[in-house]
């Protein structure tokens, strides 16, 4: 082995090992620590923001900053492969 | 490449309406239903997708230039961020809510706790999720195509 | 409400939304012509710059400013997205608009005979607004959202020229290695909001337990953010990517790379501000170690390169590492109280971020314009280019001085900072910086040397001075160099020096969001 | 134990995923290994926004009930379309990248020709 694949092989060790921990530590399934964000949310969002959806209330107001963004990511996807698969000569 | 058999253009010629009107749905009901634009706009782009595999992407790309799907997309970008500009306009703050509780169209807002609501509700979300719709169908199908058509021409020329 | 007063209160969300409406027309308008295209971009540039200049002296007048998405006033639990941006944060966002205002119009002459210009103006707006957006953001998932828009137009840039594999495999490269540190700073937003159910900076700060799950995020964040601001031993994508870019890009992804450390030292600082100040001098040694592994290895490193962009790229290894030495050793010596001394490391720390991306900026610049005039960029190939090009001359021994660290440019200013601090916590340290900075002039002699001066090579006779935009873009920022470097006190006294101020303290950060929710 | 199951499914995502893009030598394995963290972290967001025994978070005929959370899922939605448009761009560079080296396999690009 060489000193490249042995640099791999602890980096990718210790990386597993901190998933592994994570696995280990969190809190129970199904049975969040703190909701008090979410629970805001869901009691506020029909009277805030007219919607019945409270996941599309979150995506398009109460972070609707987010979605701007997300769309630009992909606008700026298109415009990235658009542009790699241009003509060379005009 | 030329497109498929025959089988497969006439099957995707009755399928296609289907699709479309199912991801205009889940497009318009964004507010009310599991869904929205981003959802709808997938639906919507696979169907599109979905003519270019039968027919092939040369065919394709000479009925709907990539130029003409990036001005579609850039507009529905362009819809996005003026919406939340006209937040700021009537609501004073960037990505306001301004129409809800104006009474206007979509100013309504629905009754409290479960219960069915009108789609005339929830102020700029239902028009959000157009204008992202819109983004979204142009983009994805823009990436697919273009993607296809540089092969499908790479390997033509071999 | 007149309107200098509306531009004001609305600045932080002009700064970022005006690049991005810009990005969605560039498209429109190329299609009508390029040149009209051209002036756009600059046009909304110009005026993202000057908005971000107004936001910065409010913010340094002030104080603090925060901006609410969607709601007029704040409420706990906060569940809006709000920028809070600081004068480190306007600080970074200086720099990112200036870069990318100065290769907007390197750009009008140096790519002009390439297809694909529609795009490429709307990638280069998009990255910028994808900077603006990392430094002033206050959400963590923003924040998230932020880098991999930037991440992708700058991998999409770096491979512009599709015609060289090159391009191409550094662009994948830097793409799969931004990719990868995003899905971990992803993860630990999602630790974050699994523990305290809150997405906004200054609140994870008011509630973090530095539980075990907390530090497996800090290291994650570290190490991704660490992996695109290139320090060593994650720095190995960045010469590629910084030498096969064409060099207006090579100057703003000097400001992504900045931009990230930012993102690293906002973690540190704010969310983390409790723990580190506990543990300050052992993160502090940490720090300083890697920036004096990263300055010799990239200085050790520069030496062996015959391509001029891809040496550049290696002294600009180096320069990150001084960044890093100056605010470990800022962070050693600050324990257990805010001294003097510590923070003249810390703003010898700060001031270097922005006097690195002047310097090296304009290295790239200079390089642009030899491949540019002569097609060529290997050192071996090089020669008597101070006949045909004066003025690139010019520049380039601007741009030597400065990057070694020589009065009276401003890299000398910075380092005699760092080297200052760094000599009272260790003259050995001190040393190190000091000999690294003259083996970073004497390579670059060696390449004024090879490439400018010596015989006129035959094949050259044709090459002409490079067109008028470039060089009055490379004369901007040596103009800044050099009056950085004659007065730069008032750089320090009026923009750093409220930054480093910012920066160590998390407690103003956190309680400016309590107070405007009405909370504790 | 036997309940975090599902966060045992977001480890071993995460570390198939990292498997394939630090051991394997062809780019589309690695871009494989990619998606497969992606849907590792996209997993646990989601799994994030579970309460025991809740509704999905929607008005319209609910049969009432608590609600499951509703940010984790917009913040998935969210990154679901970000790994489309990342994994768009790479597929893009790979095509590039096998045009000029005619091999997929990383120890074999690079080198040659400038």
């Amino acid at each position: 082995m060489d000193k490249r694949s042995i640099a791999a092989v602890l980096s990718f060790s210790v990386v597993a090992v901190f998933f592994i921990f994570t696995v280990l530590l969190m809190h129970p399934f199904g049975a969040p620590d703190s909701t008090a964000m979410d629970d805001d949310i869901i009691s506020n969002a029909q009277t805030e923001t007219g919607a019945n959806n409270a996941v599309t209330s979150v995506v398009f107001d109460y972070r609707g900053f987010d979605t701007l963004g997300e769309a630009t990511v992909l606008f700026t996807a298109v415009a990235g492969v658009v542009m790699l698969f241009r003509r060379l000569k005009k | 490449m030329s497109g498929m058999s025959k089988i497969v253009k006439t099957i995707t010629n009755v399928a296609i309406p289907f699709i479309l009107i199912y991801g205009i749905y889940v497009i318009a009901h964004g507010h009310l239903t599991p869904g929205g634009g981003f959802q709808g706009g997938a639906v919507v782009a696979s169907g599109l997708v979905m003519i270019m595999v039968a027919y092939g992407s040369v065919w394709t790309m000479e009925k709907i230039k990539e130029k003409n799907l990036s001005m579609l997309e850039s507009l529905g970008a362009f819809c996005f961020i003026l919406l939340a500009f006209l937040g700021l306009v009537f609501g004073s703050v960037f990505f306001n809510n301004y129409l809800v509780g104006s009474n206007s169209l979509f100013g309504t807002v629905p009754a409290a706790g479960s219960g069915l609501a009108d789609i005339s509700t929830a102020g700029i979300i239902p028009l959000m999720n157009f204008a992202v719709g819109l983004k979204v169908i142009a983009g994805l199908f823009a990436i697919v195509l273009v993607m296809a058509y540089a092969i499908t021409k790479k390997e033509a020329k071999e | 409400m007149n309107a200098l007063d509306f531009i004001i209160a609305n600045s932080p969300i002009f700064a970022v939304a005006i690049p991005l409406l810009g990005a969605f027309l560039t498209p429109i308008f190329g299609r009508i012509n390029d040149k009209l295209r051209n002036i756009f971009a600059i046009t909304i540039m110009i005026i993202t710059t000057s908005i971000v200049f107004i936001l910065a002296y409010d913010v340094i007048t002030n104080g603090i400013r925060t901006y609410i998405f969607g709601a007029q006033d704040l409420t706990l639990p906060v569940v809006r997205i709000l920028f809070e941006v600081d004068a480190m944060s306007s600080f970074m966002a200086i720099i990112s608009v200036v870069l990318a205002l100065v290769a907007l119009i390197y750009s009008w002459a140096f790519m002009k005979e390439n297809t694909g210009l529609d795009k490429y103006y709307t990638l280069l707006l998009l990255m910028t607004a994808g900077m603006l957006g990392m430094e002033l953001t206050g959400d963590m998932f923003n924040f998230f959202v932020f880098l991999e828009i930037t991440s992708i137009s700058s991998a999409a840039l770096v491979a512009f020229w599709i015609n060289k594999g090159k391009s191409v495999e550094a662009g994948f490269k830097y793409i799969v290695i931004s990719t990868i540190g995003a899905l971990f700073v992803l993860f630990s937003v999602a630790l974050f909001y699994g523990q305290y159910n809150a997405l906004n900076m200054a609140i994870i700060a008011h509630s973090i337990q530095f539980s075990f799950l907390d530090k497996i995020a800090l290291v994650l964040l570290i190490g991704a953010l660490a992996m695109k601001a290139g320090i060593v031993p994650l720095h190995m994508w960045l010469p590629d990517a910084y030498s096969k870019a064409p060099s207006s890009i090579t100057l703003i992804l000097v400001g992504v790379t900045q931009a990230s450390l930012y993102g690293l030292l906002r973690v540190c600082f704010t969310i983390y501000g409790k723990m580190i100040t506990l543990s300050s001098i052992s993160i502090g040694w940490i720090l300083v170690l890697f920036g004096i592994v990263t300055i010799l290895l990239g200085v050790i490193m520069a030496i062996a390169q015959s391509d001029l962009k891809r040496l550049i790229a290696f002294a600009a290894v180096g320069e990150i590492g001084y960044m890093i030495l100056g605010i470990g050793t800022g962070l050693v010596t600050m324990s257990p109280d805010i001294s003097a001394a510590g923070l003249t490391a810390l703003k010898g720390g700060i001031f270097h971020i922005m006097n690195d991306a002047l310097d090296v900026g304009l290295m790239f610049l200079v390089a642009g314009a030899i491949f540019y005039a002569t097609r060529e960029t290997s050192l071996d190939r090089l020669g008597g280019l101070a006949r045909n090009m004066k003025y690139t001359t010019v520049f380039f021994i601007i741009g030597l001085l400065a990057v070694s660290g020589l009065p009276p440019m401003n890299g000398f200013a910075s380092k005699l900072l760092i080297y200052e601090s760094t000599y009272q916590l260790n003259p050995i340290l001190a040393i190190i910086a000091i000999l690294s900075s003259i083996l970073l002039l004497a390579i670059f002699v060696k390449v004024l040397h090879s490439a400018f001066l010596g015989p006129a090579l035959p094949r050259f006779n044709e090459v002409k001075e490079v067109p008028k935009s470039m060089l009055f873009a490379m004369a901007i920022i040596a103009g800044m160099i050099i009056i950085f470097g004659i007065f730069p006190d008032i750089v320090v006294n009026n923009i750093v020096e409220p930054a480093a101020n910012a920066l160590v303290d998390n407690a103003g950060y956190i309680s400016k969001i309590m107070s405007l929710a009405g909370g504790a | 134990m036997i309940f975090n199951f599902p966060f045992i499914a977001v480890a071993a995502l995460i570390i198939v995923g990292l498997y394939a893009v630090v051991f394997r030598k062809n780019l589309i394995k690695m871009i494989i290994g990619i998606t497969i963290i992606e849907s590792g972290v996209n997993l646990f967001l989601i799994t994030l926004g579970y309460r025991e025994g809740s509704i999905a978070p929607i008005y319209t005929s609910s049969p009432g009930g608590i609600m499951s959370l509703p940010v984790p899922q917009a913040l998935t939605l969210t990154s679901i379309v970000i790994g489309v448009a990342v994994l768009a761009l790479m597929l893009s560079l790979v095509i590039h990248i096998y045009r000029h080296y005619n091999t997929l396999d990383v120890r074999k690009i690079g080198g040659g020709e400038e």
